[in-house]
């Protein structure tokens, strides 16, 4: 058994870093945590969950994918290769470890984008198993759990009352991980401490149901009303993939540019001439449960949503999916009855 | 093809001299642009790129004016003419120096001498706010300059972008330090 | 779609000889859109020009950079030149070359590359033009003419002579101005009032003209070819239609004491007074600030003695709007007042006068009909002392300025004096003599040598009256080098010219330039003398600076032919530069509205077929915009555009400079 | 190692024709012949691409020229923002990039032996056309062909060239129309709006398919006379023109209900349409 | 009877007398607040007030999914209150758009129409200040070099993921195509990277200059903790120091840019 003393998870940082790996952690800086990539000194925080999600590394909000010299009215496209450095996240909760599933599935849908892969490929995801949560959290109503390993190489688990981890890789990439760690791991005994309970709010292959009989629905119009009409939800959101592409040029060159973008912003399908076929708020909101809990699940077998509950913690209108998956659900169960 | 373009790279950076650039949204690991790029060997002598901002009725005239009287300044400003200052959008000066602009000069007429009668008003108090914005947010204030030149005053105008030369020269490329600027895939 | 053509030209030496023109032609060649780059020793030549209009047909161009000289310079010329090849011109752009590059740099190296941004900002700029059409503005062809001097009145003159209905405004109940209280003029002597009336009458009897007296403008909206003036006609409190200017009222007036601001105070008048005899119109008014009716209530004299009924004691200010297509503003000046010169007396002394007053005094209409006496006593002066440049040409007094016409009067004056009273003695202290004028340095030496008058090249430090009542003039004769005292019985100052009071107020109605001594600027100083950055706006006579009456006249004259070219065309162009709202972005924070020194953006409500308001944005008004783009910039949604400076443009220009 | 799904081909302007103001079609030549293959490879009548200007971005639009003409490919495009712009800016000569085909297809090996009828409206004529030249190339294979095509006015017409050749035809039977007031002196179609005109032209609707493309005002007054002319729900074909940015089926934004417009469609029977989730059509 | 009891008290009448048709105030969902919609007298129990509040409502009044309700009433604080004057002033609410439930500072004002704000918060509420904590952060940051400021927001700013929480909780942001949005030109990168989040942050803090009414609801609202009112406060304290004139007290106010004084500074003109 692979163990490391909690105040040591820095030397573990550091001996993967030294390794060669780009070493990813919950780092505490001021009043939050955010996962970022660690450097000598910053302070691993398990305990917090962090404010933005694991995807950022295999999904960056913004990425150059074309690139074109300029020269008067002609031009050249150039290769752009993926810039995939060999990862480790560490201490990934375990709905961003599981989002990693739906991510691959849809960048591989029919075409597969060499950009994700090589950035997944490239990085090992070791979970933690959560002993902390709060009242967001509701990853056990999306098929997921606070122990779950889904979509990870390796597992960290808290262990003796929070005095030390033991790391349990699970796939050939974790084992890399542990042998690169070297002395920083050592072998020996540590009881894992009880992953926290999260309680089940909601049913959600009844809410998958209920969703592909009700796209007409006075709920829609009713739950979007405190929409602001924002990106916060989609961009904290391990799951959401939904992107742009832009392009930037100077005299000499140009880059196409995939950015992050979201359904829940109007103009997100306006079209040029100005028809919007997603024209009010309340077609907005629908879009984002429609797609996490029943397109992605038609299509690809998946839901959208891991539990993680960060669209709720930062949403600034106080809006809760959860909230409204359980409000579905409850409509539903008072309907059969 | 390959082997040519890496032997192309690989002079320029000889030539250039080797440096790596990371992308400052890379403190967050967001996204690592680790490509080693070339970067042009500074010149002995630099040389800032002033773009100005100057009205067509007074400034525009004064540098004509400068010209007619022959009046030598330093060839590193580029103008671009609008009507009035009051059409002077601070997008413009945040593009200019997001382009790599080592210092921006807005001009336009006197108080009091708009063509439009108060467009250098309407500037004034807009520039007040912007640059209290641009220097809380590190734009370094020796990077903007502001002025009034008349159409008579083609010698203050020809002063002035010696002056300002002069200054953002002794003060060096903006491109390091500068906030606002494109950091993409320089 | 953009094809752009490129026409560099070498000014001759002028540019080429410090911008390798070649390889700024080259350099253009490779940009993109650009389709002909060609240079040439002088593209404004005819063949020059040729070379344009060749190519835009040719190479079906649709965008020209003329790299040249300045566009203030040649701008219209190749515009010209492109529209003669079908091309909208304003789809040419030019670069800047000369003023801005070859002439101001030497180092050829950096002056041809910046020569090559200059190009390209333009290449850059121009693939953004649209076509831009001249905005087409009728004209209201009449003029209007403010101020009824001999300025005003000469030009009100020449519009009318020409065919086109004038409305003369004049603040006071007559026309005529300063001349009209002058003896005689300089270098000729004539009559002044003998020159002056004739004309008076012409304007009152021309059909052309309307005749606004003791009328001030109130308020101006609109633009060239459209102004609106409101004009405040002020209560006379005596109906002019029915008056016959017998006189029968101001006979029995018992308000008898006024000073009368046309004898500058030495004479007296009524309250119910015409200004001087020949006034036209020759119909009197009631000084409300005197008249007993209007201020106590009681007395009406006037009006028992009217037996045509005409005193209407309830009188009111009227305002009336008149739309004029061009205004001429004639206000004239003032002199301004020496009590700021202790030195002088500071204004207390009775026998320290002022031109105007010397001019009543020698005027054979005057107070002494046409005897020199002084203010104080009535006795004739045996010395008098005139002192120039009281006011002008002192930097403490906050004139730099010379005043033009003090030589020449002061000379006058001191003939007069002489020719009058022959004993007399005439002393003049003098910094410089300015004569320049047909006749004028004749006059001066004629003063000098055939009537004695005495010039003093000095200052005068100072002036005391002594118990006697003479005034001791101490001064300095600098080119003898010795101080000097003279004992005079009369002073005349030479007061600076400044502008009329109220004359800055009227500019910014008219949204009229002014320099700091409140004369009003002229468009170019030299090219465009008499018109004003106020299209449509024109300046006769002093307001502008000080002038004597020949160059006023000449310039009513001028302003006068403006308007009449003016008015040859029934339609007005502009410069289509104005702005644009995009109204499906507008969110009406009326920003712009606030902000617009036209009160060009204006409310407007779109409304659905039903006519129901759907949405309020702010709309521009063409006619009264004149293309400051202040609103664009203030514009947080940049839902407004400025045609020729657009948004799209200017970024152009500057992503292009990187 | 997969290859740069972003990564596009470079395609050169081999010719330009003004349709209609502001309405452009660009004939494009493949830069490398190897894309030319690649591309035929797999393109069939309905497909889109995606056509870019390095700087402005990247626009889609169908491929209007069949895959029987395998030396180019057209598309025609009108200027309505900043890439259709930059688009209509390029010359003979110069590149631009393109990414295709993307999308399925009219299933028109089904089709053959039918009678075909077209009704397209405006701009949403070049869907139609690659369908049409395809037809025409293999004119034996089908039988009646008839195009009903309307516009706002004559000069909104697009084709005009092609319409003028179509209507010389005596295997085709074209029919063109403008709404009310959009005629010229000279116009010698009908006058009047699409689905009038389509009712009283009444194509028989037996062994026939029907496609449809047009603003969606038209779509919706014409799909009745449709019905009324027996055409059925499967028989008639339409495409989606949702704003996409990827083709790809990943960037989330051209999805109607469950239905990805640039994997699934752009190419739907009315059917196909009418069991969609959307408020929209 | 408590301030919230009264708040209810007047939700509920305002909502059973029908001069509004929906309330739109706070509910409790745990820690959080959120907004509530209430448009039948009975849930306005629901309602509930504190300083846990941090959205600012009177955003709510401009999105047309709440205005097909029908008139609302909206709890606002002071802070909120200067918001609806501003937009009275920018002619974005006119007088009977809306009724005010006026939430003061340690007590409550009761019902009020629009035309009544701008009086009470003269009277009540002309001292509005920044915290010390904010303007002391200010001059901290203020009296730094230019570099180390650059080095200060260049990490706050890389934090930004250009999610627009910030626009869409601020009632003063209340264009509907916002400059980021355009494309033609595109003025500000909307990549969520340095120049863009630099243009981006600097051009939402100068479109509130002498606009933003100091709520707060920005920051609260960022999901990255960027701390958005250093930029409000300082161009707000800007703008009243050279300009005497502080955002949201004057319904008939003219735009701070968009109106000058002769006497404008200038001293930083040469």
């Amino acid at each position: 058994m692979k163990v490391i003393e909690a105040n040591k998870l820095p030397g573990l940082a550091a001996a993967l870093a030294g390794a060669g790996y780009r070493v990813v952690a919950p780092i505490r800086d001021g009043g939050e945590v955010r996962m970022v990539v660690w450097s000598p000194g910053a302070a691993i925080d398990t305990r917090a969950i962090p404010v933005n999600s694991a995807k950022d590394f295999l999904f960056p909000k913004a990425e150059i994918i074309g690139r074109c010299t300029l020269d008067g009215n002609d031009f050249r496209p150039e290769d752009v290769k993926p810039v995939a450095p060999k990862t480790v996240i560490l201490a990934a909760r375990p709905c961003d470890a599981s989002a990693m599933l739906l991510l691959d599935a849809v960048f591989n849908w029919d075409y597969k984008d060499e950009f994700f892969n090589a950035r997944r490929a490239a990085t090992t995801i070791v979970s933690l198993v959560c002993t902390t949560a709060d009242e967001q959290c509701f990853c056990t109503s999306v098929g997921g759990a606070p122990d779950a390993t889904a979509g990870a190489d390796g597992v960290l688990r808290q262990a003796d009352g929070g005095r030390s981890f033991i790391l349990e890789p699970l796939t050939e990439k974790g084992k890399a991980v542990a042998a690169a760690a070297g002395a920083a791991l050592a072998e020996g005994q540590a009881k894992a401490d009880a992953p926290v309970e999260v309680p089940v709010h909601f049913d959600a292959k009844a809410v998958t149901e209920w969703l592909g009989e009700n796209f007409e629905s006075p709920l829609w119009r009713e739950v979007s009303l405190a929409c602001l009409s924002c990106g916060a939800c989609a961009y904290a959101c391990p799951t959401c993939h939904c992107f742009d592409l832009q392009d930037e040029a100077t005299r000499a060159e140009s880059v196409r540019l995939r950015n992050w973008d979201t359904c829940g912003l109007a103009l997100f399908t306006a079209h040029a001439g100005g028809h919007n076929p997603r024209p009010d708020q309340a077609a907005r909101w629908r879009q984002r449960v429609m797609h996490k809990f029943s397109y992605l699940v038609e299509r690809l077998g998946r839901l959208g949503c891991t539990g993680c509950g960060r669209c709720a913690r930062l949403c600034p209108a106080g809006m809760a999916i959860c909230e409204t998956c359980r409000e579905i659900d409850e409509a539903r169960k008072a309907a059969v009855k | 093809m390959l082997k040519q373009q890496f032997a192309r790279r690989f002079l320029s950076i000889c030539a250039a001299g080797l440096r790596t650039r990371r992308a400052d949204w890379d403190r967050t690991g967001l996204m690592a642009e680790t490509e080693t790029k070339k970067v042009e060997a500074t010149p002995a002598v630099f040389e800032p790129k002033i773009v100005a901002f100057v009205c067509n009725w007074c400034t525009y005239a004064g540098a004509d004016l400068a010209g007619t009287s022959r009046l030598q300044y330093a060839p590193n400003v580029r103008i671009v003419k609008l009507p009035c200052t009051g059409r002077i959008d601070p997008l413009f000066i945040l593009k200019a120096f997001e382009g790599g602009a080592d210092a921006v000069l807005v001009s336009g007429c006197h108080p009091g001498d708009c063509h439009y009668t108060s467009g250098n008003y309407h500037a004034r108090r807009r520039w007040a706010i912007f640059r209290r914005l641009l220097e809380f947010t590190g734009i370094d204030m020796r990077r903007v300059f502001f002025s009034w030149v008349s159409a008579a005053e083609g010698a203050k105008f020809a002063d002035l972008i010696n002056r300002i030369t002069a200054d953002v020269r002794a003060a060096g490329p903006f491109e390091r330090t500068n906030p606002a600027r494109r950091r993409l895939w320089k | 779609m953009a094809r752009v053509g490129v026409f560099l030209c070498h000014c001759g030496e002028n540019i080429g000889r410090t911008v390798d023109c070649a390889a700024v032609t080259a350099a253009a060649a490779k940009m993109p859109g650009v389709v002909h780059a060609v240079d040439y020793k002088y593209m404004c030549s005819d063949p020059g020009q040729q070379m344009i209009k060749q190519a835009i047909v040719e190479k079906k161009l649709t965008g020209v950079v003329v790299g040249a000289c300045s566009p203030r310079m040649h701008e219209p010329t190749f515009r010209r030149a492109a529209a003669e090849a079908g091309l909208n011109p304003f789809l040419l752009e030019m670069s800047n070359l000369r003023e801005h590059c070859s002439w101001v740099h030497e180092d050829r190296a950096k002056a041809t590359e910046k020569a090559v941004d200059l190009v390209r900002v333009m290449v850059e700029k121009v693939k953004h033009n649209r076509k831009l059409h001249s905005i087409r503005v009728p004209i209201e062809p009449t003029a209007m003419v403010v101020g009824g001097g001999i300025a005003g009145i000469q030009a009100a003159l020449d519009i009318a002579n020409g065919g086109k209905k004038v409305i003369l405004v004049e603040k006071s109940p007559s026309i005529g101005g300063h001349m009209a209280r002058l003896s005689e003029t300089f270098p000729t002597l004539d009559c002044s009032q003998c020159i002056l009336t004739p004309r008076m009458v012409e304007v009152a009897s021309h059909p052309n003209i309307t005749l606004m007296a003791y009328s001030e403008v109130e308020s101006v909206e609109g633009f060239v070819g459209n102004f609106d003036v409101t004009v405040r006609k002020k209560a006379r409190y005596v109906d002019w239609s029915k008056c016959t200017g017998c006189g029968d009222c101001w006979a029995k007036c018992p308000v008898k004491k006024i000073p009368s601001e046309f004898d500058a105070g030495l004479g007296k008048r009524t309250a119910i007074y015409r200004p001087f005899p020949q006034a036209v119109p020759n119909k009197p008014v009631i000084d409300q600030e005197h008249c007993i009716m209007l201020t106590k209530g009681k007395c009406g004299a006037c009006a028992k003695a009217c037996q045509r009924g005409a005193i209407n004691y309830k009188d009111q200010d009227e305002l009336v709007k008149i739309k004029v297509g061009a205004v001429v503003l004639a206000t004239g000046f003032d002199l301004w007042d020496h009590s700021a010169y202790g030195e002088y007396g500071g204004g207390r002394w009775a026998d320290v006068i002022d031109g105007f007053q010397f001019e009543r005094l020698a005027s054979a209409s005057g107070p002494t009909d046409g005897e020199i006496r002084r203010p104080s006593d009535g006795r004739i002066p045996q010395t008098v002392v005139f002192i120039q440049c009281c006011g002008s040409r002192d930097d403490k007094m906050g004139k730099a300025y010379c005043s033009k016409i003090c030589c020449m009067y002061t000379a006058k004056h001191a003939m007069l004096y002489k020719h009058k009273v022959h004993e007399g003695r005439a002393v003049i202290f003098y910094m410089d003599i300015r004569a320049g004028g047909k006749g004028y340095e004749e006059f001066v030496r004629r003063a000098i040598e055939a009537d004695g008058a005495e010039y003093v090249r000095g200052r005068v430090s100072r002036i005391y009256r002594r118990a006697d009542g003479k005034l001791i003039v101490k001064g300095a004769d600098t080119l003898a080098g010795r101080p000097m005292t003279v004992e005079a019985d009369l002073v005349v100052l030479a007061d600076a010219i400044v502008p009329r009071t109220g004359s800055e107020r009227l500019a910014q109605m008219f949204g009229v330039g002014y320099d700091t001594d409140g004369f009003y600027s002229e468009a170019h100083p030299k090219l465009r003398p008499v018109e004003t950055s106020a299209a449509g706006v024109f300046l006769a006579g002093a307001c502008q600076a000080p002038k004597d009456i020949p160059d006023a006249v000449s310039q009513a004259s001028a302003a006068a032919s403006k308007v009449l070219g003016l008015f040859s065309k029934p339609e007005l162009e502009r410069e289509p530069i104005i702005a644009r709202v995009n109204e499906n972005t507008c969110v009406h924070c009326r920003a712009c509205i606030a902000a617009c020194p036209y009160g060009a953006i204006e409310d407007f409500e779109i409304k659905d077929r039903k006519g129901n308001v759907v949405k309020r944005v702010a709309r521009v008004n063409e006619g009264l915009c004149q293309g400051c783009g202040t609103c664009v910039a203030i514009c947080r949604s940049n839902s407004i555009d400025l045609d020729g400076f657009t948004d799209e443009q200017v970024f152009s220009e500057i992503v292009t400079l990187e | 190692m997969t290859e740069n799904l972003y990564q596009p081909i470079l395609m050169r302007v081999a010719d330009v024709r003004d349709e209609a103001p502001e309405v452009r079609t660009f004939r494009l030549q493949f830069a490398d012949d190897a894309d030319r293959a690649r591309f035929f490879e797999k393109y069939r009548v309905g497909m889109f691409g995606l056509y870019g200007v390095p700087g402005a971005g990247e626009s889609v639009f169908c491929v209007a020229s069949p895959p029987t003409r395998q030396e180019y490919i057209e598309c025609t495009f009108r200027r309505t923002g900043r890439v259709t712009s930059a688009l209509a800016d390029r010359e003979v000569g110069q590149p631009i990039t393109f990414r295709g085909p993307y999308g399925n297809s009219f299933p028109i090996e089904s089709w053959r032996g039918k009678n075909i009828l077209f009704v397209a409206g405006g701009i949403a004529l070049p869907p139609l056309r690659s369908v049409i030249w395809n037809l025409l190339d293999r004119r034996a294979e089908f039988r009646d062909i008839t195009i009903l095509y309307g516009a706002r006015t004559v000069a909104d017409l697009v084709y005009k060239q092609e319409l003028a050749d179509w209507g010389a035809r005596s295997d085709v039977r074209l029919v063109t129309t403008v709404d009310p007031g959009g005629e010229t002196p000279d116009w010698k179609g009908q006058i009047g709006f699409v689905p009038t005109v389509l009712d009283q032209v009444a194509p028989s609707s037996a062994e026939a398919v029907a496609l449809v493309c047009g603003p969606p005002i038209m779509i919706k007054f014409s799909l009745p006379v449709l019905t009324k002319l027996g055409f059925t729900p499967d028989h008639t074909y339409t495409t989606l023109e949702n704003r996409m940015k990827c083709g790809l089926g990943h960037c989330g934004r051209c999805n109607v209900g469950s239905t990805y417009v640039c994997r699934d469609g752009p190419v739907f029977t009315l059917d196909q349409l009418r069991r969609m989730q959307t408020t929209d059509m | 009877m408590e301030m919230i009891d009264a708040l209810r008290a007047d939700a509920a009448k305002v909502l059973a007398d029908g001069r509004a048709k929906v309330v739109i105030g706070y509910q409790a969902r745990g820690d959080h607040r959120a907004p509530l919609f209430v448009t039948t007298a009975d849930r306005a129990a629901s309602l509930v007030y504190d300083d846990a509040c941090k959205q600012n409502l009177a955003v709510y009044l401009r999105k047309p999914e709440v205005k097909l309700l029908g008139k609302a009433a909206v709890v606002a604080s002071p802070a909120a209150m200067r918001s609806l004057v501003l937009l009275m002033s920018e002619s974005q609410l006119t007088g009977d758009d809306a009724l005010v439930l006026a939430v003061g500072v340690g007590e409550y004002h009761g019902v009020l129409e629009l035309a009544q704000v701008a009086p009470l918060l003269k009277e009540k509420y002309a001292a509005l200040a920044p915290s010390p904590e904010l303007l002391r952060e200010i001059e901290k940051l203020a009296a730094k070099t230019p570099e180390e400021r650059a080095a200060f927001w260049a990490k706050q700013f890389a934090k930004c993921t250009r999610c627009y929480a910030c626009r869409a909780a601020c009632p003063g942001c209340y264009c509907t195509r916002c400059i980021v949005e355009k494309n033609v030109p595109q003025w500000i990168s909307t990549a969520a990277a340095g120049h863009g989040n630099y243009a981006w942050n600097v051009i939402r803090a100068f479109h509130l200059a002498g606009r933003c009414t100091g709520c707060g609801a920005c920051e609260a609202a960022c999901p990255q903790g960027i701390p958005l009112m250093l930029l409000n406060v300082l161009l707000g304290q800007e703008v009243e120091k050279e300009f005497e004139t502080k955002a949201g007290y004057d319904p008939e106010a003219k735009p701070v840019i968009g109106s000058w004084n002769p006497e404008d500074e200038e001293d930083f003109i040469k």
